[in-house]
């Protein structure tokens, strides 16, 4: 295995070069661009596919694994206490290098389709010409994206580079690396259409601001990771993910106490210390609550790619990275008692996500729904590793990878298609509002016939999210991870299953919403189907969000079960840990209650939204239900209002007032100039003292002397011969004193 | 006193030195007063003859006679529009008074001190060849090469400065 | 032989004349041109001086030497200079050169 | 058989002593008495060398020259001096008198006063001064302020300019022409005149041409002949500062002019030529006197010569003839000369013991050689610079005359 | 060559002396002849550096004490017993490097300069030979000079070429810089005087080792002083909360040039002289002191942070960005004074010190990269568009996508994203800080807290670098910038792009592939600490 380490490497190198070069480069040709993209991607996934074979090849991968690596800070003594970077491939690494660079792949097919034209508003300052004005006064200009979207290919190679960083890395550093790239990414691609304002809807948030959001809000997340980083490699000397979790003496180790003499701390140990540090990370990145507001707005980036980026896999990271360091957090588990990390998991997993499910059955943005869904299902993965699950989970991140990855780009053909016959309709002549927005719900409706392959897609899609039985990955994933809930910890499983029913509704929701009935405006009406780049990503992903889920079909599942090969992935992933996870025998009753939870939460959805569609200016009808909830759950809680006044507020008045101009300006730099001041007082004293006195006296006595010396003044006559003479009568007269003196006495 | 050849011409040339003296700064017309110059430092020359020093005697030819003197004729002769007016300025009476003093003071000294000398030793035979020895060689009892290089040097930056001064 | 004094007396005579000379006059040239007779009077003093009280030391002639360059660079810089304030002012009366500046 | 000069002086050094002087006062009238026969005999003389110069201009210009005042117009000069000191003497008015009349009596005198120190035998000389050399430049110098006397005080501009214009040739040309005085005198190591004379076992023309012709060239200027004959240039000046002089004020100045270049001859054959020297003149002083003068003829001659035959030159390129060329080749002349002589000296002193020596030909000969050596370099080497500068001189003044001739001629070399 | 290698530090400092020399007999009215030859002259010095670190990669030198690479000991004051004694380690050579380097960029930059020039670039030679000299003299005394010759030039710079309020801001340099050098005057005529020598090599061993009493007083008295006296020197030119608030001033109203060295170098003298002077020193008084110097370096992370985020004015920005910058190397320095030098503590401790002085070195370089290229940026713009009020700016990326490109580079470099260099060096302190203290005490320390709260600082670097680059490049363009420049893009021009070009290059390289650099860095910081 030679070349393994050269292959690994350059799994990511291809997409950065791409990045470089676009930046670079290519950056005034979208079509250049758009290749070399295409061909580093492509490169990456063959790659990929090479190493995930030599990976699946390999017998006893996980104990075993493909690893290479080089010093990358020699600190200290150079042989012992280096900082060592790698690549590792592990079993479930080679899960990662599975859905990656496929979905990778699918993004950027889709994009090259998705970004080829498109215009928005934005405002103007000062004078000048505008094409509209809103009613809050802005003055607006429809601004022409189409220059500017080389770049985008930049970023989302950017992307995938940092993404298979994170995916290869064989230490926690590089894997921040990676983390805090695609933080930057998802600032950018969030940010893409910066100068983007919305007409008349001036409490929206912009592209700009919801970039920035996911940034800093992810960032509160990382800061405390760095900390659990630099606290681990400083305990255990290494950052190696072999070296540390596949190591009992170190996880043994890692299991004192850490604050013995802080009594509020008394019972936590290093590693649950730790563990807490890196899953605020993973809160941060996963979206998952309290941390969870940014990636709602996330979906201001183009939609949809950069959405499914942080909805499909930027945000599987953070889940990523705890089922990863699973061994840590577990450390010390004896298969009962859950220890500290996995507690908090469990917990802020199963709240998020019934949490977010809760929201998204309010929204009315298509891609918000999706969103919450996202957060939602996150929260799954996340109270299944803190419930041990760690294959269910590890399962359910590649199957929800992929089917909420075609979720996001259906959604995005969705919006594309009303956009284009927005556009037409404004051709044929019907007037449009500046603020239509095309990606409400409620401004579709009947686009079942208009765009099938999506609505097919999509279809597939929503079923697999809600786990409709059998036919969909969703269902094998999801319903390990019930299985697992129900065997170990009643009450989580209690609340996924309330979250999974709503999953199941506001899916049928929003297919109901979406494409059943008659279009309710004319932009759907005039909606059509759009290019291949843009279908072929979604049938393809499509055939994995039905396949992918049977390699982890139980093995004590009747017919299939056997037929499928005895819980393959199973084996394969449980093998990365130090001792491979038990499984569950085959139980009916969670696998039942599933079923059934998901087909009643489906059946209440068609009957309210697909049964009878709605009509153009119609209400929800979830609205009269809900009443004040509906309002509520809208505004999500009001979460962001919260934040906006115990955060943001605060400490922008808290730098500016206090830190900036109290103490900088007025105490530190006041107490300077006093100083200065004093000084000055003090040399004004002195120079009165030398006015009057000094010079007073000075002055004087050179005042007596010029006057003296304006009566000798004349002398100075400017001729020589006068002073000649003055001079020689004067020696004339010391040589006369001279004479008398030597001659004459 | 014993009237020798000598003596009548060490008299000839005192009358020619005092008179032409007398001449310069007395005379109206400035280029009378520097033929009288020429005669005053012809008279210093034939001293200088006299003195037994013949080599002094043709430098002070060479240079005042054929160098300095040129040069002041010259000069007068381009600065001429000023002829003919008063030769004194208004403090001719002291200064007079002041060239007395001096005379007499040093007349006075000299009578005092120097009266009646007569030379010790006879001119050796190889003074002008020790002289120039003298002026190039820098140890021993007349070592004037430092001296003679400043003079040099000296006469180098006065030709500079009299082209640069005069030119324009 | 003539005795010492009689050449200290002419040169003497020769330098209270130049002096008066300096003094009075008031044509620079002349003035530059009684400064030449002070410098002989002092050669004149040197060379007497040399041949009387020691004629083997050859200092008196060095520095009747030293003094002749002396005077024939001080007469090229000096008509120089007044060719130039002539050539400026139009004047070589040492009286009206009195303004202390150039 | 003794020296000739050395017997009469003999002789009348009894007569007085007989008729009762004192030894001190009979030396001084001796001495009078020679220096006034020495000053009588240089200016008769001068009545045959102008009818020689004449004669041999006229042969030069083809023509026969003076022819009727005696035989062969031998007498020529006798009338001519006749006419002149008969003539009134016209006094310009706003003349200053006194300068006037002194100018010529000092340019005269400035000439005469140079034979003191040419030695005409090995034993005569009028006063064999150990400053010889200096006392020729010194007394030289005493013609040039004849001169600006001359121009001043004849209240005339044309004397006035021709005044200023000689100073001025005269002062540059005494430059190089002193800086080659120097050679014979650091040769010989004397600036006696007799020693320098008595130094040339090789005639320092032979060792030292290129300082003789320098020298040649630079005495021509001084006597102010063709090609150098501004003094006068009757052309353009009327007459430089004689203007104004007429009878016997020109006639002195005219002699003074004749005396002051057969003067320099003089100098010429006692400095370059070896004087006196020649077979025999040793045993013989009068033989030396001979030889002198044949030689004083031989060089009068090629002034003679070159009067006759060259243009007078702009006083422009005169001076910066000199100052450009002749002194500049004359410091590197002397400097170089000093330095090979010296290295010489001390290279060669072991093989020639006698190197310095100049009692015979023989020791004489590796010196002479060397500095011949050097000499013919120096001079090669400024002949081909100079004829190099001229050539690009002439071609920028064709070009700035006759631009397209030169373009013309460019495009077909 | 032998006489390049026996003279390199005399030449590599005294080349720009010779340089501003020769600018200043240049004709001021040929400009651009001036800006060349400056240019010339700058890259002297800096072809000697690089040629140094091969010389010094190929025969290593990192024990001060044991022998200095290219050391050069010549009589300069004997009645002091001060020596010209110059010699340089890892961490001077990175210094050394690091100048050189920004010099050039930061001529190329003030083409731009166009009153006085033959003045501004002598003065920029001058002060390159100031700063240098300080990071290759091996005498106090020496260290001295220099110290205070490179506060002139940067004076004048300011005082001259400065902006609105450079008269204020450029007497509240000097005046405070000047303050803090009376006191390290003051104890470098105490130490040197004392101890009959001003040689660095020689105190290092003598003077900790100085016990018993002094005129009377007790040493450790003495010593408490005189490193107090040093603390607020440094800690002035660093600069650490509360000694900080020249810096903005000075930084907001220099030339950009001038803001790149003032923020690129000569911060990092202050930290310098903690790490050669301080730290070997008073290794006592460094431990004692330890959690004290921490607490400010704390502040100063996080109070420059909030102050940062709290301006409009994106020069005070950046500015703002030093400090909490610059806080990350002081933290380093008090973890490391409190391990102390020397052989009494243990090796995980030690590590510990020396991953944190890596870090701090590191983050010195790294800082002057990111905080030269960050002024030039907002040097650029300010040129153009005449404000650096941000809220005047706005939406220029789509205008000067070059600018925004590299503005988004530099910042993410300086905000300490992983992959550039930043976080190489924050990475490296916050690991080498974090444990100290704890495994003498078995649990918690004053350092884990001040690490953990700094952590708020970082976060605030996030935000307001994400300020800075929303309001310049980012949301609808701001019309009012466009029409400031008066018809001039405000895209920037291949000279900029050139002198960013070294500064972009080697952040990435920095961040990528780090350990060219910090295995110099390692090897000295290791030998000082075993």
């Amino acid at each position: 295995m030679e070349n393994i380490g050269l292959i690994a490497f350059l799994i990511p190198a291809s997409p950065l070069l791409a990045f470089f070069i676009i930046l670079l480069f290519t950056r005034h040709s979208k079509l250049a661009s758009d290749i070399v993209a295409m061909v580093a991607i492509l490169f990456t996934w063959v790659l990929a596919g090479i190493l995930l074979y030599l990976a699946l090849t390999t017998p006893h991968l996980g104990e075993e694994p493909l690893t290479a690596g080089l010093v990358w800070l020699p600190l200290g003594d150079a042989v012992t206490d280096s900082l060592r970077m790698g690549v590792l491939v592990d079993p479930l690494g080679a899960v990662m290098l599975f859905f990656v660079p496929l979905t990778a792949t699918m993004i950027f097919i889709y994009s090259t389709g998705y970004m080829a034209s498109g215009s928005y508003w934005t405002e103007v300052t000062g004078e000048g010409d505008h094409d509209a004005v809103d009613t809050a006064g802005r003055k607006l200009k429809k601004f022409d994206a189409t220059a500017w979207k080389a770049r985008f290919m930049a970023f989302i190679a950017l992307f995938a580079g940092a993404m298979l960083i994170l995916s290869l890395a064989d230490n926690l550093l590089l894997l921040f690396v990676g983390w805090e790239i695609m933080g930057l990414c998802s600032y950018l691609l969030i940010g893409f259409w910066h100068n983007r304002v919305y007409a008349n809807q001036p409490k929206r948030i912009t592209p700009m601001l919801a970039g920035i959001k996911a940034f800093m809000t992810t960032r509160v997340g990382d800061m405390p990771m760095l900390v659990g980083i630099a606290w681990l490699y400083s305990f255990t000397g290494t950052l190696n993910f072999r070296e540390i979790l596949y190591n009992p003496e170190v996880l043994e180790g890692l299991n004192v106490l850490a604050f013995p003499n802080v009594p509020a701390l008394a019972g936590v140990t290093v590693a649950g210390a730790i563990g807490i540090l890196l899953f605020m990370g993973a809160i941060g990145k996963s979206a998952q609550f309290p941390l969870h507001t940014w990636l709602p707005d996330a979906m201001e980036g183009p939609t949809p790619v950069s959405a499914m980026i942080h909805a499909a896999t930027m945000v599987s990271a953070g889940v990523y990275m705890i089922i990863r360091m699973f061994p840590l957090m577990s450390a010390g588990w004896d298969g009962h008692a859950l220890t500290l990390p996995m507690q908090v998991m469990a917990s802020v997993g199963a709240f998020t996500a019934l949490f977010a499910a809760t929201i998204a059955v309010a929204q009315c943005d298509v891609k918000k729904v999706l969103a919450y869904s996202t957060i939602s299902q996150l929260g799954y993965m996340v109270a299944a590793v803190g419930i041990g699950a760690y294959v269910a989970a590890a399962f359910h991140l590649m199957t929800h990878a992929i089917f909420k990855a075609l979720l996001f780009m259906g959604s995005g053909s969705i919006i594309h298609a009303v956009e284009h016959g927005e556009e037409h309709a404004h051709h044929h002549g019907h007037h449009f509002p500046i603020d239509f927005d095309a990606q409400d719900m409620f401004n579709m409706g009947g686009l079942w016939k208009r765009i099938p392959v999506t609505a097919w897609t999509f279809l597939i899609g929503g079923l697999a999210l809600s786990g409709f039985p059998f036919v969909t990955a969703g269902f094998w994933s999801k319903d390990e991870i019930l299985a697992d809930a129900f065997a170990h910890n009643p009450t989580v499983f209690w609340v996924l299953a309330a979250a999974a029913f709503l999953t199941a509704f506001y899916t049928m929701r929003q297919i109901g919403l979406t494409f059943a009935g008659e279009p309710r405006t004319h932009a759907a009406e005039e909606a059509t189907q759009t290019d291949w780049r843009m279908n072929l990503p979604l049938v393809v992903l499509a055939f994995f969000a039905v396949f992918a889920g049977y390699v982890g079909v139980h093995e004590g599942f009747p017919v299939l079960g056997k037929l499928l090969g005895g819980n393959f992935f199973h084996h394969f992933v449980g093998s990365t840990l130090l001792k491979e996870p038990e499984a569950l025998a085959f139980s009916w009753a969670p696998v039942l209650l599933s079923i059934g939870i998901a087909l009643s939460g489906l059946l209440i959805g068609w009957l309210v939204y697909v049964r009878r569609p709605l009509q153009a200016e119609d209400e929800d009808p979830l609205k009269k239900v809900l009443g004040p909830i509906y309002t509520l759950l809208e505004n999500k809680y009001y979460f962001d209002e919260l934040y906006d006044l115990i955060f943001v507020r605060p400490s922008k008045w808290v730098s500016e007032q206090i830190v900036y101009l109290l103490l900088d300006k007025q105490i530190i730099d006041g107490f300077l100039h006093f100083v200065a001041r004093f000084f000055e007082w003090l040399a004004f004293r002195n120079k009165d003292f030398d006015t009057y006195v000094v010079n007073g006296l000075g002055d004087s006595v050179a005042e007596g002397i010029g006057k003296t010396s304006d009566s000798f003044k004349y002398v100075q006559s400017g001729r020589i011969q006068q002073y000649m003479a003055i001079a020689i009568a004067g020696v004339l007269m010391l040589v006369g004193v001279f004479v008398w003196a030597l001659f004459l006495r | 006193m014993v009237i020798t050849p000598v003596t009548i011409a060490f008299f000839i040339m005192a009358a020619f030195t005092l008179g032409g003296s007398l001449g310069v700064v007395t005379n109206r017309n400035l280029f009378h007063a520097a033929l009288y110059l020429i005669l005053a430092l012809f008279g210093a020359a034939g001293l200088f003859v006299l003195l037994e020093a013949p080599f002094l005697a043709a430098v002070q030819v060479l240079i005042y006679v054929g160098a300095i003197s040129v040069l002041i004729a010259i000069t007068i002769m381009v600065t001429r529009r000023i002829m003919g007016v008063e030769s004194a300025n208004r403090q001719w009476p002291l200064s007079a008074l002041v060239g007395l003093l001096l005379a007499a003071t040093l007349g006075f000294v000299i009578m005092d001190r120097f009266a009646g000398k007569f030379p010790v030793a006879g001119v050796p035979d190889d003074s002008l060849t020790r002289l120039g020895m003298a002026l190039v060689s820098y140890e021993g009892m007349e070592a004037y090469l430092v001296p003679f290089e400043v003079a040099s040097v000296l006469l180098l930056a006065a030709m500079i400065g009299a082209i640069v001064v005069a030119r324009k | 032989m003539i005795p010492l004094h009689w050449y200290l007396l002419v040169a003497a005579g020769m330098f209270a004349l130049g002096v008066y000379g300096v003094l009075a006059r008031r044509n620079m040239v002349a003035i530059i041109m009684s400064i030449e007779l002070m410098l002989n009077a002092v050669n004149i003093n040197l060379v007497a001086f040399w041949r009387y009280m020691a004629p083997e030391n050859l200092n008196g002639q060095a520095f009747a030497i030293f003094v002749f360059t002396v005077a024939a660079a001080e007469a090229a810089v000096g008509l120089a200079l007044i060719i130039s304030i002539y050539r400026a002012r139009e004047t070589v009366v040492a009286k009206e050169i009195d303004m202390l500046k150039w | 058989m003794g020296d000739i000069f050395t017997t009469i002086y003999n002789f009348l050094l009894s007569l007085l002593i007989g008729l009762g002087a004192d030894q001190v006062v009979a030396d001084a009238i001796i001495t009078f008495l020679a220096a006034a026969v020495l000053a009588t005999c240089v200016l008769l003389i001068l009545i045959f060398n102008i009818w020689l110069e004449r004669k041999v201009l006229g042969r030069i210009q083809d023509r026969i020259g003076p022819n009727r005042v005696g035989p062969y117009g031998i007498f020529q000069t006798v009338a001519d001096l006749t006419k002149l000191l008969t003539k009134e003497i016209i006094i310009p008015s706003g003349a200053d008198l006194v300068p006037f009349f002194l100018a010529p009596i000092l340019m005269v005198a400035s000439v005469i006063l140079v034979w003191a120190v040419i030695p005409f035998t090995g034993k005569t000389i009028g006063t064999d001064v150990n400053i010889g050399v200096l006392y020729f430049v010194a007394v030289s110098s005493l013609g040039i302020m004849a001169v600006l006397l001359a121009g001043w005080s004849s209240n005339n501009k044309y004397a006035l300019l021709g005044a200023f214009r000689a100073v001025a040739m005269l002062v540059s040309y005494e430059v190089p022409m002193i800086l080659m005085l120097l050679v014979p005198v650091l040769l010989s190591g004397s600036m006696r005149m007799g020693e320098i004379a008595a130094a040339q076992s090789i005639w320092y023309v032979f060792s030292m041409p290129l300082a003789a012709f320098i020298f040649l060239i630079a005495m021509t200027a001084e006597i102010g002949r063709s090609p150098f004959d501004l003094l006068e240039a009757e052309s353009e000046i009327v007459a430089g500062y004689q203007t104004e002089y007429s009878g016997f004020a020109f006639a002195m100045f005219y002699a003074a002019e004749w005396a002051h270049a057969f003067t320099m001859c003089a100098l010429v054959a006692t400095l370059f030529l070896g004087g006196w020297r020649g077979p025999g003149a040793e045993q013989y002083p009068t033989l030396g006197f001979i030889y002198l003068a044949i030689k004083i003829y031989v060089v009068y001659f090629f002034s003679i010569w070159s009067r006759g035959t060259l243009p007078r030159i702009r006083i422009d390129h005169v001076m910066s003839f000199c100052w450009k060329f002749l002194i500049p080749l004359a410091l590197i002349l002397i400097v170089l000369t000093t330095l090979v002589d010296k290295i010489a000296q001390i290279l060669l002193i072991n093989r020639f013991p006698n190197y310095l020596s100049m009692a015979t030909p023989a020791d004489m000969l590796p010196r002479a050689g060397i500095l011949l050596a050097v000499n013919l370099v120096v001079g090669l080497v400024a002949i081909g610079w100079i004829a190099l500068v001229g050539r690009r001189e002439r071609r920028h003044q064709t070009a700035a005359e006759h631009p397209a001739s030169v373009e013309a001629g460019m495009a077909t070399r | 060559m032998d006489f390049v290698r026996q003279n390199l530090l005399t030449l590599i400092t005294f080349v720009p002396l010779a340089g501003s020399l020769v600018v200043l007999f240049l004709p001021s009215r040929s400009k651009s002849l001036i800006r060349w030859t400056t240019l010339l002259i700058s890259l002297i010095p800096l072809g000697l550096a690089v040629q140094a670190w091969v010389w010094f990669n190929a025969d290593p030198c990192h024990d001060l004490v044991a022998g200095a690479c290219f050391e050069q000991q010549a009589t300069w004051f004997p009645l002091l017993n001060s020596t010209y004694h110059v010699g340089i380690d890892g961490i001077s050579l990175t210094m050394v490097l690091l100048t050189t380097l920004l010099t050039p960029l930061a001529i190329i930059i003030s083409w731009s300069v166009d009153d006085r020039v033959k003045l501004y670039m002598a003065l920029f030679l001058m002060l390159e030979m100031g700063m240098l000299g300080v990071f290759v003299s091996l005498d106090l005394l020496i260290f001295f000079v220099f110290w205070e010759i490179g506060l002139v030039p940067m004076y004048f710079l300011i005082n001259i070429w400065g902006s609105a309020n450079r008269q204020y801001a450029s007497f509240k340099f000097f005046i405070y810089t000047m303050a803090g050098s009376l006191g390290l005057l003051l104890s470098i005529q105490l130490i040197g005087l004392t101890m009959g020598t001003f040689d660095l090599r020689e105190l290092m061993v003598r003077w900790p080792a100085l016990t018993g009493k002094l005129i009377g007083i007790d040493v450790n008295v003495i010593k408490n002083v005189a490193f107090w006296l040093f603390t607020l020197a440094f800690a002035i030119k660093v600069p650490v909360w509360p000694f900080h608030t020249w810096l903005p001033d000075a930084h907001t109203e220099a030339p950009t040039a001038g803001s790149m060295i003032l923020a690129g170098v000569l911060l990092k003298l202050g930290a310098y002289g903690f790490l050669r002077l301080v730290l070997p020193f008073f290794p006592q008084q460094a431990h004692d002191f330890a959690p004290v110097l921490a607490v400010l370096a704390m502040l100063a992370i996080v109070f420059g942070a909030l102050s940062a985020f709290a301006q409009t004015d994106f020069k005070r920005l950046v500015a703002y960005s030093s400090i909490n910058h610059m806080g990350f190397v002081v933290l380093a320095i008090a973890a490391a004074g409190w391990v102390g030098l020397g052989a009494q503590y243990e090796p995980q401790s030690r590590l510990n010190a020396i991953i944190a002085v890596n870090g701090a070195v590191l983050q010195m370089f790294n800082h002057g990269l990111s905080a030269a290229a960050m002024f030039a940026l907002v040097g650029m713009i300010y040129e153009r568009a005449h404000t650096r009020d941000l809220t005047r700016l706005g939406g220029l990326w789509p205008v000067a996508p070059i600018y925004g490109g590299i503005l988004l580079f530099s910042s993410m470099a300086s905000l300490g994203l992983p992959g550039l260099n930043g976080f190489v060096s924050e990475f490296l302190v916050v690991r080498g800080v974090w444990p100290v203290g704890q495994v003498d005490q078995n649990g918690t320390s004053v350092f884990v807290l001040m690490v953990a709260l700094s952590m708020v600082g970082l976060l605030f670097t996030g935000a307001y670098i994400l300020k800075a680059v929303r309001h310049v490049l980012h949301g609808p363009l701001n019309r009012e910038a466009v029409e400031m420049a008066h018809g001039r893009s405000l895209e920037i021009n291949a000279r900029e792009v050139i002198a960013m070009a070294p500064l972009l290059v080697l952040m990435l390289v920095i961040g990528v592939f780090p350990s060219w650099l910090v295995e110099v860095i390692n090897q000295t910081v290791t030998k000082l600490w075993s």
